[in-house]
């Protein structure tokens, strides 16, 4: 098949006519007609359950149309990811769908395990693998499990898997949303590489830069409907936001915030876990302290260590409660002394996805739901309505089940959990993974009206952009230490990034 | 096809390879993006990480124990071993089919009951050539509709074959009128309780030669490992293109198969079909593949840990009788074994050190007034 | 009742890693309404049919050997139908409770007396809550294993301290007037299971408890970071398990003014069918009491009927078996309508 | 206790495998292995006793395990008789010598044993038969028949015993309907107070249940649709602690003795015979006794379990 590849740079290879997706009543994809041509990174961009994933789902045969056909070189491909891959088209998906008992060579190879006279050759398979991760330049153990892995490695590892097919169309569904800016930019770097070689790249992302750094043209969709599509070089970001949102949004640009931090609320001493090496870290009321470093640094271990999410093997951590320090021993303790958590696995860990918005959010206010521990479906609809308000989920509907909402909207719900405490401290781990534009811009909003309104608000994330406009402080971890901190002011992109990498030493206080 | 696709030359095709630039080398080392190979230590170090990834822990434990305590009381578990052998086999035979099912992120309930039926249908025959075959056939029938109500319907495992557990008692009693039908051909069937290899018996050779066929198909056939990513993760075995249903049709069935040989070789055993035989054939079943590390969830586990699990618990049963302990007696030192064994995983030690753990330190302190010591920067010198 | 809105079946099998939103239709949701109604339905169709092809049910006092069949295991479904929302698909040892409970009752009140008896039996049964839980909830061990275990040390120990024989209560002594007990053509037992089902069907649905138990089903881990103190959570779905499998044993004994250690044979696959055939899903979350209680009569009806009818055991068995299937398939197809 | 003696076993006793399907877990069985152990002891023999539990696999496994083990003698207690003859040949290519106890085995399979001792389980249903006959004198009535267990050899003995026994003597009883009752009091009443609606109690004149425990329950069952026991013609079989009773206030008609003491004991007499190389008269089977009124209170019929 990719003998033709050399051939005619810039020829259509890929065609959705007019495709049409319903999910029973809803509309995901409405009449959507795109093409992609050899050689060109082709971006696709929307706000969250605009049907970008829907659409991609279909080109790769994971999905069936409703209406409308595929057609490669011309002539239309049968449905299902086999032909699809036979065709030469290969997916990497927005959620991860690798198997975590297998192997990074299994995982790679899987649905494509080489053999030998009727038995699997775990040399051929290693030797493939090991050249697909060669191909995108990183390197891993291949025995080992990827449950073992960062959230990181795994998406390099589905890229893999996706080049290892020798696809002549790739299809990446925000393969950023877990990287870091390094990574990321490695990756933009391999992208364009493929590119040049032949392949035709659709790639799909909320960061617009990168789509204006990499890609040559942009289709936007909204509601499901195709919008507009342009050579990226006759656009500009806020032409595209626009676009996306369907009007003049209102941006939230570097307001430098006005805190006034009050006391300290969140207090941990000499905290270790495992990958985490005694760090220190006060958050105070109404302050916004930033956790910046490269995926795996452990970030994630650090804050689920001081908040007894996973086990801490030493420190210790005090909270404000009236004038009263609590120590905190259990999570629990920590949640009922108003520390709130915004895990990173959003779907794994933040939501009961077959649970309706409403029994979500009423899960961490069952005390304040009710009186004397009794309940009832009514009363935490009746609750959860306002908050759901406040955080903007769309549709509002809090008797829909969350897994039925998309990226964005779920973040929202994971959030609004919180709310409802009027917690004292607000933990949020990569609160804006995967999440659109205008998500992203509201729940910019709702963390800063928490400081405001006097909460302790502790970020992690591995989007520099966010982290700046967000902290007032910045401590950088590296190897689960304290690499540097940096205040509002002194902050900028190179230094945090030169703290994490451990390049050169910046400090300022 | 796939083979094809993968005759690829060590300069994978379409992509003009050349040396990384500097800049990219130490983008992928200095981000993180590198561990693995080369962190990859001493012998030792690999060697433990390998053990890391078995599944098999908890059954060995179980099994070292089992084994020293049976040697020090009743040796003659050893000096009779196809004694021993046959209740391993016994015990396990129907295990290995069902770990098949498991694997896969399913469950079949309705072992016992097809061993059953099985059983009854052979026992309507003369001809025991025949009454295998057809015994067999229900297995293959019984797979077949727990496959079709799994993947057809879309009604999730658990239920459909508890409902085949009562259906296929309740065809096993109608058809044979609830009376234990001997066979014609008894003389056979005696002989088929007799050793053939060595001091071998049919029903031991054939269990070995199951757990030989799965353990292979599981770990080097294709198919069989991709069994493990349709139990690990559907939604990516199916995006990888691999047919996923029809896995599913193959491991159900074998799983029947394997049930419905094991009532042939109990009722030929027995000299007569029992409808009411094999009431703790199902439980026994489980017990031996999850002691063997395999999890109910799917995709974790292995053929060779419910060996193990089979081996422990037969061994146990035999060596409880030769002591002549009372049986209520032995019943709870089966339980108790059982019961340790499940908490005594790593696993599990872990999930209760960390919540006592945890459940201490909100003890101690429950509040403390102390001023926060000013943060002093952990910037590096 | 809102359970009976919420789905019968499981969203996604455990295996699937991602679970796949569904959007509905009006025909799907239609449909659905009915499929989520379908014990009741069923149950309706049944009755009804009965009442009018199988002379004799409707008497009074066959209205009350239904109650019989329904009660004792309906009382210990209604209690397991927590360690199935819980996630944990089966309390194996029930079979043991109900024995143990039915064996303390009547072996204790001869001896000593009937308060010592009920407190004993109740004593046990949180040792029992107690082991499965912790065992459960704070090692993580698999359920099917951990009861399966205390199946067998409960049964011995039952076994080896009371010599296994079989009790009978004094005739017309307080247990056997207890037993005899009849509202109308209501027999005691069934009171009781009503009693019961009240009180757990409002500590399922109604409060916190209870709905920490179906979040909990649902999804362990997001549960534990809403701040719920999971393994107390496992722990409390057994205990109420335990509680209602030990009441079950007194209803038993007190039926039959007699107890066995064996009387309560097939109690635990026989009480999970109720509690699938009712629409609970065996994957945690999803379920009601009521819908056990409903899942209960649905079988105690048929069998009856079958008896009456004359059908022998084995057909009992075959439509039973058949019913679980069916009850469930009509959902599952009703959602695939729905979603496409 | 068994087990105990097993291992503090004195070089004189003779070690005895005792493969029996059911123990602690039925009444029955209790009361057997009492007396049983009690012989035992007596007699010198070092029991090991295994309870398949009605599991013929299982019996089948614990009869080679005993092999195994070599003992002097081997007591079978068939869990399914038609399953009991690889068993046997393997003893016999041991030589060890296997009495039967409780019920038999099949006409065929009786040369590969050393003798049996207990209840002819087919006389037992053989005996109810007769008595309900009796009590029918002649006329035509129809009853129920209550079964054991389904699958269970002693139900299924007991059910063709008395089956083949009316039709033969009494053709003017009719059986209109006939449902396990498990051997279960509670389970009995149900699906006898079932069957009663399903035939319509007043065209049925007599119960027939294969046990006393059952028998209670049909009993109750009777009395609390308000129908008159005394009218009703009821046998069953046992006699025991709860039928006794019945039979001595008249709500039973009549039952047939089955001693679990007898029972148990004997099968270590002949055991015991058998090891000591005595010349076997036939089998030792167990007193029939029928119980009526008439003869319930005596000593001889005093029920022990
Ligand atoms: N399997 C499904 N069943 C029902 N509705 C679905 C399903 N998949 C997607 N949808 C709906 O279709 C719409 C498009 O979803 P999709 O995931 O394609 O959006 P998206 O553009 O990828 O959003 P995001 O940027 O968050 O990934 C959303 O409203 C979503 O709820
Ligand atoms: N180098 C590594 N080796 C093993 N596991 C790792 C490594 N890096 C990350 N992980 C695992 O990946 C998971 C997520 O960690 P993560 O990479 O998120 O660290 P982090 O500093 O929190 O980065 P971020 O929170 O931005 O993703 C953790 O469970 C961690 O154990
Ligand atoms: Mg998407
Ligand atoms: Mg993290």
């Amino acid at each position: 098949m990719s003998d033709e590849l050399s051939s005619a740079v810039g020829a259509v290879v890929i065609e959705a006519v007019s495709i049409t997706k319903r999910f029973g009543g809803a509309v995901a994809v409405d009449d959507v007609s795109v093409s992609v041509r050899t050689g060109e990174i082709y971006a696709l961009v929307g706000e969250n359950g605009a049907g970008k994933s829907t659409l991609m789902r279909i080109l790769a045969g994971v999905l069936e149309p409703t209406e409308g056909s595929v057609l490669v070189d011309g002539s239309p491909i049968e449905s299902g990811t086999r032909a699809a891959l036979d065709a030469g088209i290969a997916l990497v998906h927005q959620e991860l769908s690798l198997v975590p008992e297998m192997t990074v060579a299994e995982n790679i190879m899987l649905g494509t395990f080489p053999t030998r006279g009727g038995t699997i050759s775990r040399k051929e398979m290693r030797r493939y693998a090991g050249a697909a991760l060669q191909e995108i330049g990183v390197s891993i153990d291949l025995d080992e499990p990827v449950s073992r892995l960062s959230v990181s490695l795994r998406q390099f590892i589905e890229i893999a898997r996706a080049v290892a097919r020798k696809p002549r169309v790739l299809i990446l569904d925000e393969p950023t949303a877990t990287l870091t800016p390094a990574e990321t930019d490695y990756l933009l770097q391999m992208l364009k590489r493929l590119a040049r070689a032949g392949l035709a790249i659709v790639y799909i992302s909320h960061r617009l830069p990168e789509i204006f750094s990499t890609c040559d043209r942009v289709t936007v969709l909204r509601d499901g409907r195709h919008v507009d599509t342009m050579d990226i070089a006759d656009t500009t970001p806020d032409a595209l936001v626009d676009k996306m949102v369907g009007s003049e949004l209102k941006r939230v640009h570097q307001t430098a915030r006005e805190s006034s931090p009050g006391d300290v609320v969140l207090s941990a001493r000499g905290i270790t876990a495992p990958r985490v090496h005694g760090i220190d870290l006060d958050v105070r009321a109404g302050e916004i302290v930033g956790l910046g470093g490269l995926v795996g640094a452990g970030r994630s271990e650090f804050v689920r260590a001081m908040l007894g999410v996973d086990l801490r093997t030493g420190g210790d951590v005090t909270v404000l409660v009236d004038g009263r320090r609590r120590r905190i021993g259990s999570y629990q303790a920590a949640v009922r002394h108003g520390i709130a958590f915004v895990p990173e696995e959003r779907r794994q860990d933040g939501l009961a996805l077959t649970m309706s918005v409403s029994d979500n959010i009423a899960l961490p206010n069952r005390g304040t739901i009710g009186r004397g521990g009794v309940t009832s479906a009514a009363k935490q609809q009746a609750f959860a309505g306002p908050l759901v308000d406040t955080v903007g989920l769309r549709p509002p509907d809090v008797k829909r089940d969350v897994g039925d909402y998309s990226g964005g909207n779920q973040q929202k719900v994971v959030i609004a959990k919180w709310l409802g405490l009027r917690p004292r401290v607000i933990v949020l781990d990569e609160p804006t993974r995967g999440v659109d534009v205008g998500a992203k811009a509201e729940i910019h909003r709702l963390v800063q009206e928490l400081a405001d309104e006097g909460t302790a608000v502790l970020v992690i994330s591995s989007d520099l952009p966010e982290l700046l406009e967000l902290s007032d402080v910045i401590h950088v971890i590296r190897d689960g230490r304290i690499a540097g901190t940096l205040a509002r002011d002194g902050a900028d992109e190179r230094s945090v990034m030169s703290l994490a990498a451990g390049e050169s030493m910046v400090t300022s206080s | 096809m796939a083979a094809g696709r993968h005759r690829i030359p060590d300069r994978p095709r379409g992509v003009r390879r050349r040396p990384r630039p500097e800049s990219e080398q130490d983008m992928s080392t200095s981000h993180g993006v590198t561990f693995g190979d080369d962190s990859v230590g001493t012998r030792a170090d690999q060697l433990r990480r390998t053990l890391g990834r078995r599944t098999e822990g908890r059954g060995v434990a179980l099994l070292a124990v089992v084994l020293v305590v049976v040697v020090i009381l009743e040796p003659l578990v050893f000096s009779a071993y196809p004694v021993t052998l046959s209740r391993i086999a016994l015990v396990g035979l129907v295990a290995l089919g069902l770990t098949v099912v498991i694997l896969m992120g399913e469950l079949d309930l309705s072992v016992a009951s097809t061993a059953v039926l099985a059983g009854v249908v052979m026992a309507q025959t003369d001809n025991i050539a025949v009454g295998v075959l057809l015994a067999l056939l229900v297995g293959v029938a019984v797979g077949l509709v727990n496959a079709f109500f799994v993947i057809k319907v879309g009604i999730n495992s658990f239920i459909a074959t508890l409902g085949m557990l009562f259906v296929l008692r309740g065809l096993a009693i109608v058809v044979s009128n609830s009376e234990p039908i001997p066979l014609e051909n008894i003389s056979f069937a005696i002989s088929f309780g007799l050793p053939i290899v060595g001091p071998l018996t049919p029903r031991i050779v054939i269990f070995i030669l199951v757990f030989l066929v799965l353990h292979l198909f599981l770990t080097r056939v294709r198919a069989g490992r991709e069994f493990y990513a349709v139990g690990g993760n559907r939604q990516a075995a199916r995006d990888a293109g691999i047919p996923v249903d029809r896995r599913l049709v193959t491991g159900f069935v074998v799983c029947s198969v394997i049930a419905a040989g094991a009532g042939a070789i109990n009722t030929l055993e027995r000299t007569a079909a029992d409808p009411t035989s094999g009431s703790t054939v199902l439980l026994a079943s489980f017990a031996a593949a999850i002691i063997g590390g395999v999890a109910l969830t799917g995709g974790r586990g292995s053929i060779l840990g419910t060996l193990i699990g089979a081996i422990s618990l037969g061994t146990l049963e035999v060596g409880l009788t030769l002591t002549g302990v009372q049986v209520d007696i032995q019943q709870i030192f089966i339980g108790g074994v059982l019961l340790l064994a499940v908490m005594t995983d790593p696993a599990s030690l872990r999930a209760a050190s960390f919540s006592l753990r945890t459940s201490l330190r909100g003890l101690r302190g429950r509040s403390t007034d102390r001023e926060p010591t000013p943060s002093h920067d952990a910037t590096a010198p | 009742m809102n359970q009976l809105t919420q789905s019968p079946v499981a969203a996604a099998p455990p295996a699937a890693a991602q679970v796949e939103p569904v959007g509905r239709s009006a025909t799907g949701t239609a449909l659905l309404w009915a499929a989520e109604r379908g014990i009741v339905v069923f149950t309706a169709a049944l009755i009804l049919a009965s009442v009018v092809f199988v002379d004799g049910f409707a008497s009074a006092v066959n209205i009350a050997d239904v109650f019989h069949r329904a009660a004792p295991i309906g009382i210990v479904a209604v209690g397991m139908t927590f360690v199935v929302i819980s996630g944990n698909y089966l309390d194996l040892s029930v079979v043991a409770q109900v024995a143990t409970s039915a064996v303390i009752l009547i072996g204790v009140s001869n001896s000593v007396s009937i308060p010592v008896a009920i407190a004993l039996a109740f004593a046990v049964s949180v040792a029992y809550g107690l082991v499965n839980g912790v065992a459960v909830g704070y090692f993580k061990a698999n359920a099917v294993i951990v009861t399966l275990s205390t199946t067998f040390v409960g049964l011995g120990l039952l076994r080896w301290l009371s010599g296994g024989s079989i009790y009978f209560g004094p005739a017309d002594g307080p247990i056997e007037s207890f037993g005899d007990i009849k509202l109308g053509v209501v027999p005691v037992s069934a009171i009781v299971l009503v009693l019961v089902a009240i009180v757990l069907g409002f500590l399922l649905s109604r409060t916190n408890f209870g709905f920490a138990v179906r979040s909990f089903g649902s999804n362990k881990e997001s549960t534990r970071l809403s701040g719920v103190n999971t393994p107390l959570v496992v722990v409390g779905a057994f205990m109420i398990t335990a509680f209602a499998a030990t009441i079950a044993g007194f209803v038993l004994a007190a039926y039959s003014n007699t107890a066995v250690s064996s009387m309560s044979d097939g109690y635990d696959f026989g009480a999970l069918a109720a509690i699938i055939i009712g629409g609970t899903s065996v994957f945690g979350g999803r379920g009601s009491v009521l819908r056990t209680v409903l899942g209960v009569i649905f079988v105690s009806v048929l069998t009856n009927v079958l008896v009456l009818s004359g059908a022998d055991f084995g057909w009992q068995q075959v439509a039973i078996g058949s019913l679980i299937v069916l009850a469930v398939s009509v959902d599952a197809l009703a959602r695939k309508v729905s979603r496409t | 206790a068994c087990g105990t003696d097993s291992s503090s076993a004195s070089d004189g006793d003779k070690n005895v495998y005792a493969l029996l399907p059911q123990g602690t877990d039925q009444p029955y069985g209790t009361e057997y292995l009492k007396a049983m152990n009690a012989e035992a002891e007596k007699e010198g023999i070092s029991l090991t006793i295994t309870n398949s539990q009605y599991d013929a696999d299982k019996q089948a496994s614990d009869c080679q395990v005993a092999v195994a083990a070599q003992p002097d003698l081997i007591i079978l207690w068939p869990a399914v008789a038609d399953t009991v003859r690889p068993c046997l040949e393997r003893a016999r290519a041991a030589d060890i010598p296997v009495t039967i106890t409780n019920s038999d085995v099949k006409e065929e399979d009786k040369s590969l044993t050393a003798g049996y001792s207990g209840p002819d389980t087919y006389g037992q249903g053989v005996s109810s038969a007769e008595i309900m006959c009796e009590l029918a004198d002649g006329q035509d009535i129809n009853i129920l028949q209550v079964e054991g267990l389904t699958g269970n050899t002693t139900a299924i003995d007991r059910k063709a015993g008395f089956e083949d026994t009316i039709a033969e003597n009494c053709p003017n009883v009719t059986i209109v309907a006939s449902q396990p009752g498990d051997w279960n009091k509670d389970d009995s009443q149900t699906v006898t107070s079932e069957m009663l609606t399903a035939t319509g109690a007043d065209n049925i004149q007599g119960i027939y249940a294969a046990d006393d425990t059952m028998v209670a329950g049909a009993i109750d069952a009777l009395s609390s649709q308000g129908l008159d026991v005394e009218e009703m013609l009821i046998t069953s079989i046992g006699n025991t602690m709860l039928g006794n009773p019945l039979v001595v206030s008249g709500l039973l008609d009549g039952t047939v003795f089955q001693s679990s003491e007898w029972d148990g004991r004997n099968a270590i007499t002949l055991a015991a015979k058998v090891l000591a190389g005595e010349e076997l008269d036939g089998d030792l089977f167990m007193p029939s006794v029928k119980v009526t009124a008439a003869n319930a209170s005596d000593p001889e019929v005093a029920p022990n379990w």
